[in-house]
């Protein structure tokens, strides 16, 4: 074990299956000589040689249709969009090729490609480097959709995804690429360094795809969350005092309904939270399961704490964030109901 | 700022319409054999007039002439031949079925046979094409079972595509056929990352990327070349100009200014402008690009200028926006006619061989059909339900076994 | 008034608008001479010149980016693009422009443009001639998404999008073109000429956006749909005895979310009906919506029937399409429980 | 099927890398003045050198020599001297405001400023560009407020945009500076569709268009210029290249292999290729493009050469990836440095003018400064959070409704 950054057991993850895996290669705009903006494939070309790790033209949907051909092929490409914001000019890519050629093609070609993106706010990146999409991949017929929460789990599932037959769109959370932020943005800022999950195994591991972690059993309320939010929510269920279940769904697709239903038949009450705007986003699908499945369990109305639905402002990055102020209150909201 | 008033911008339109008589007076088509073939290895700067002329090598008496002239034996010029016949004579039976209702779409590829049938036949077993939907000429010339066509086309239930795909839209591994589908040119990059593929690991396999004239106009075509070009790529990307894209002439594409070969200049690649209705120069024009891309030496785009001689598809009747009688006007003539003077005139082919291959291929083709319609027809037969839930992904997730079981009833 | 089919509403709607403002521009592949493969732009061409009615290059981001210029000079453009399926070549124009102008220029731009296309299935035109992508656009904030079911309310909402000044989709549902159709697969084919909603005034009228229809009241049980769907429903509604209050929502944003709540806490139940995949679909959304403004009302899990989470396969039409059959259960499913 | 095993590929990299002595030597520079210049309504046909040469007017000597000279009154050069001279020392202080921890994000031109500075001027009042983030001059030169650039890059109460926009990401329609956004090249269609619109009108005005090297290999760069070609639309599209991409050289962007503006070939469009740090021969070849474009003979591809001389932004560090020195060496010079060169030989600027223009604009850059903290830094200020719920739609619906009486606690 190694205390490592997420950027430090991402890059890992990379270094470890493509020294496994000859068919594995890394490419995006910047990730070469320089190793990526965020340096998560920093020195990848100087070890594995620069066919394996290299700088692509600033074309998306180049990017992905490469790599979709190399998979077809039979490579395992892991490519990397310098910011989720920068995903969509490549939507047709993911979801007219990539998503439907193994159904297609009657299972003759696949698309085992890993698409690697920083996603996410709370960096004053602005409109368009602080967006959170997974919801436009979750609605998209074969993809998975994978968003880890803190390094241990970012290179297990970062390998599980690269080992995977079928494409994933694996969203990285920027704002906790360096350490965990649970949103009080009045503490000094934290590192990886002191963090249990900062204990990283060097070599080879894999944490699967469609199993939630329980990040804290409770019997009082279930909340879900993933990527950043999961941070945000700890510190809204310590500042409650609640005895809240929290579970890191860890991937959306495949989604771990059995954890998730088992969850809130037992509490009866719970709260969904994620970054993205609201309207059409991933709580929804996740408000709608549970009351489908849990309904006569239910003893208040699940209730969902998310961005806005508004761009991400740059000024109101704050106001924007659903920091642990809004968690708390709709924690308090689901346990005072009835 | 200087400044006149009354700017204007302008909509091209096609010389002539339904009622006017067809006009092909503005085509500038060089003599067979004007052409000379530079060394496929020659450094881009040298190649830039390429792409404004025409590479033809059957002249208008059926012989072959001139530098791209293949020299292909006899044996190869008849299954060529024979390639291009059973795809227009399938085409022609199977658009029938279509209007008889035994399937729900069909789309034929006649006068642009001699482009999927040299490609196919000129590049290697291992090679892999990028296909469109109107390159039935490939499959043909690899010998593709014909049985497993029709059930595609009837989505039965031994369609290899299990009921999935709308007719036509073929996928053959084994065959160098990528999984076509209807979205168009979102393929072209992927044939620059298998290609790229193959680079990577040492192999010897080139692909072949293929749009049509009006899919020019998609950024993946852009993407696909600027990828091709910048990591010198041994790929063969081809546009099939066929002049038509269902209802919009390729002036909408581009082409009132130049043409479509002439884009391989924007990335600094050969761009080869090629009689799409000529097998031999099809076939010799592909050669120069696949000994270049095996040399290393990257990328060529290739433009088959044809045409259109049918409707785009069952949904579309062109004698709504073009002069019912255009097709027989075309100056280029038909592919399969021009391969068959030229065998006559070499002595190497006859009237009755050719009206026996006629009736052997059509026998083939209504045996197949029979045993396709026995299996059924669209409606009368379909693969298995749980085909509908199969590869979503490679293991379904509790989603697709849930529905799977609401829909089976279980 | 006249009988109309839809697709004769659609160019009426168009035509009207041309004819009343010279900044309306219609323009699309095959939209110009040929009238769209739809014929939905069928003379407008002849009439109202070539400058105003064009063919353009296939190419989904080139038409949208053009009539987003041609909207930020202060045109009304209303391009059509020729199957949804072919709208996500375009997807980052819709999202991180046309969605976006008025927002990050404080105000400075916008894009009042209609992108129209015809959408969804039940005409065998297999995976990528039959999506129902509208809950792509739910989710981005700064998009209208509009869907029609019936020639009426087709006109007066195409005019009441082209006069709006924020970006429409405007999803036209391709199997109720000529005709309506509830599912009912071994019935004769019906049109619109009999239909009270095919009776069409030929000028100028809008149905507003963000207003819902209550095609049928009812006591028992709330259905949500719109587009192909709120056929189907009504005649399941019919097959099944129930009084059911069918509700059309023609515009999904902005949604009528008064509408809906004041059904559903009448009814106490309620199912929604779509025709795109269920996992992340809009109905997560509405029935999040619901049971958030209406748990205490609900006697009964909110039931989803859609379209399964596979692609559309070309065989299995019928089987993918969700008809009167398994609405029908889902009602007798509601209506049993408790 | 020939072939030889072992395909390879190749990944372009730069000559050098930091610890090399830089190396420009590649670079194939003609004399000022070695171009001539061409009626600007020749057929495209007759152009087709012009991509591949480098446009020039001012030589070593700081003369403007040549076809191309545009003879602009000192008056006119003095105020481009200006424009160029504030943006550089605004980009500077806004950066060392950034490193002061004043606001989140900054990125410099510095370099680039005669392109967008001669562009701004020669170009109408009611022309519209459709910048990229590297286009201050644009705005400096048409005297855009300097307190409003301060207030928009510390996201304060009285920025314009209202808090919502990255900074530097300005909107300044009045201006003719279209809103730019962190997406790259998703605008250079809406030029396109804006210049259309002005044509349809029969207006006068015409737009021009931006991307960066780097963002040419984007499918939408394609996509609007062949919008431009097939309709004729009076709009000048224009690649920067500053030979950077972030970290990646223009080998990436396909530079190896050819020209940026030798992509306008590929749409029959003419292409000019111009020394960008050469204020007058920006300006002359915007002159030819925009004359061209008022007399309906459609659009040009104008590619700027140059060099990024800082980093990227704020966020970058270029002495990771390029000689740290190379900025000193690049062989085109400054554009700041070769017009007042110039302005000085011709009798119309001093030593002494330029320092004290160079306070005077310090001075103002100072006062916009001090009164835009007055108002508060990010962080320190900002708009009332009303602004975050505002022109989501020109109407707010209920859930914007709802969510701003949540946010502000109602
Ligand atoms: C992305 C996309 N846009 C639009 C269509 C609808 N469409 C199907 S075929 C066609 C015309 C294609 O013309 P061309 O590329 O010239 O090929 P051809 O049919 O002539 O072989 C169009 C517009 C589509 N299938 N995919
Ligand atoms: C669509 C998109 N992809 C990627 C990025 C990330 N990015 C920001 S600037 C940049 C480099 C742009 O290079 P170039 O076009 O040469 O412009 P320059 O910065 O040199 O002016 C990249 C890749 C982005 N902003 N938008
Ligand atoms: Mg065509
Ligand atoms: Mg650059």
């Amino acid at each position: 074990m190694t205390a490592m950054s997420m950027i430090q057991a991402l890059n890992s993850a990379l270094d470890v299956t493509m020294a496994g895996d000859p068919d594995v290669l890394v490419f995006g705009e910047d990730v070469g000589y320089f190793g990526g903006v965020f340096r998560v494939t920093d020195g990848l070309q100087a070890k594995h040689g620069i066919t394996r790790c290299f700088d692509t033209p600033i074309s998306e949907g180049g990017i992905i249709a490469t790599a979709i051909g190399m998979g077809a092929y039979g490579l395992r490409p892991v490519p990397e969009i310098q910011f989720a914001d920068y995903i969509l000019p490549a939507f047709d890519q993911l979801v007219s090729e990539a998503a439907r050629l193994r159904y297609r093609s009657g299972g003759e070609f696949c698309a085992p490609i890993t698409v690697r993106s920083p996603y996410g706010g709370g960096i004053f990146g602005g409109q368009t480097h602080s967006q959170s999409p997974e919801a436009l991949f979750a609605h998209v017929v074969g993809l998975k959709t994978v968003i880890p929460s803190n390094p241990y789990d970012a290179k297990g599932l970062l390998i599980a995804s690269i080992e995977d037959n079928d494409p994933v769109i694996f969203l990285e959370p920027k704002r906790l690429y360096n350490g965990p932020f649970d949103g009080r943005i009045d503490q000094p800022v934290r590192s990886w360094a002191k963090e249990p999950t900062g204990e990283v195994p060097e070599g080879h591991y894999t944490v699967p795809l469609g199993k939630a972690a329980i990040v804290r059993p409770g019997e009082d309320v279930t909340v879900l969350a993933y990527g950043t939010m999961v941070h945000v929510c700890a510190a809204a269920i310590e500042d409650s005092g609640y005895d809240a279940e929290l579970i890191d769904l860890r991937s959306i697709v495949p989604l771990d309904i059995d954890t998730i239903v088992e969850s809130v038949s037992k509490t009866g009450r719970c709260i969904i939270v994620h970054e993205a705007s609201r309207f059409g986003g991933f709580g929804g699908e996740l408000s709608a399961l549970i009351q489908e499945r849990c309904f006569y369990a239910l003893e208040a109305p699940v209730q969902r704490v998310t961005g806005y639905d508004t761009p991400y402002p740059h000024a109101f990055e704050w106001d924007y964030f659903p920091g642990p102020k809004r968690v708390h209150a709709a924690l308090d909201l689901v346990m005072k109901a009835n | 700022m200087a400044s006149n008033a009354g700017l204007t911008f302008h909509v091209p339109e096609p010389s002539t319409r339904p009622g006017d008589a067809p006009d092909f007076s503005g085509l500038d088509i060089p003599p067979a054999g004007a052409v000379a073939r530079p060394d496929c290895l020659a450094p881009e700067p040298e190649l830039r007039a390429l792409p404004y002329t025409l590479i033809r090598v059957l002249d208008e008496q059926g012989r072959a002439v001139g530098d791209w002239d293949p020299h292909l034996p006899p044996e190869t010029l008849r299954k060529a031949l024979r390639a291009m016949m059973l795809t227009r004579q399938f085409d022609d039976r199977l658009f029938r079925a279509h209007r008889q209702g035994k399937t729900s779409f069909y789309l034929k590829s006649t006068g642009e046979e001699a482009i999927s049938v040299a490609q196919s036949m000129m590049l290697g077993a291992g090679d892999m094409s990028f296909p469109t939907y109107r390159m039935l000429g490939w499959l043909m010339a690899r010998d593709y079972p014909l049985i497993d066509l029709v059930n595609q086309i009837f989505s039965n239930a031994k369609d290899p595509l299990r009921g999935r795909q709308l007719p036509i839209l073929y996928s053959a591994r084994d065959y160098g056929f990528y999984s076509v589908s209807g979205n168009l040119g979102s393929r072209f990059g992927a044939a620059v990352g298998w290609a790229m593929a193959s680079a990577y690991k040492g192999d010897d396999k080139i692909a072949l990327g293929m749009v049509g004239d009006g899919t020019t106009a998609e950024g993946d075509f852009h993407e696909a070349l600027t990828f091709a070009a910048v990591y010198r790529v041994p790929v063969i990307l081809c546009v099939t100009n066929n002049q038509w894209a269902i209802s919009s002439y390729s002036g909408i594409a581009g082409s009132e200014l130049t043409t479509f070969a002439a884009k391989s200049i924007a990335y600094g690649l050969p761009g080869l402008r090629v009689d799409g209705n000529d097998l031999l120069a099809v076939w010799a024009a592909t050669d120069w690009a696949a000994r270049r891309a095996r040399a290393n030496h990257g990328a060529t785009l290739i433009e088959l200028f044809t045409y259109r001689a049918s409707g785009h598809s069952t949904s579309d009747d062109p004698t709504r926006y073009r002069p019912a009688d255009e097709p027989v006007h075309w100056p280029l003539g038909d592919p399969i006619e021009r391969l068959k003077q030229h065998l006559i005139l070499i002595g190497e082919w006859d009237e009755a061989r050719h009206s026996a291959l006629v009736e052997e291929l059509e026998q083939a083709i209504r045996a197949a059909l029979k045993e396709g319609e026995a299996v059924g027809s669209l409606g009368k037969s379909k693969p298995p339900l749980e085909e509908m839930f199969e590869d979503v992904f490679q293991e379904p997730d509790w989603r697709v076994i849930e529905q799977r079981r609401e829909a089976m009833g279980e």
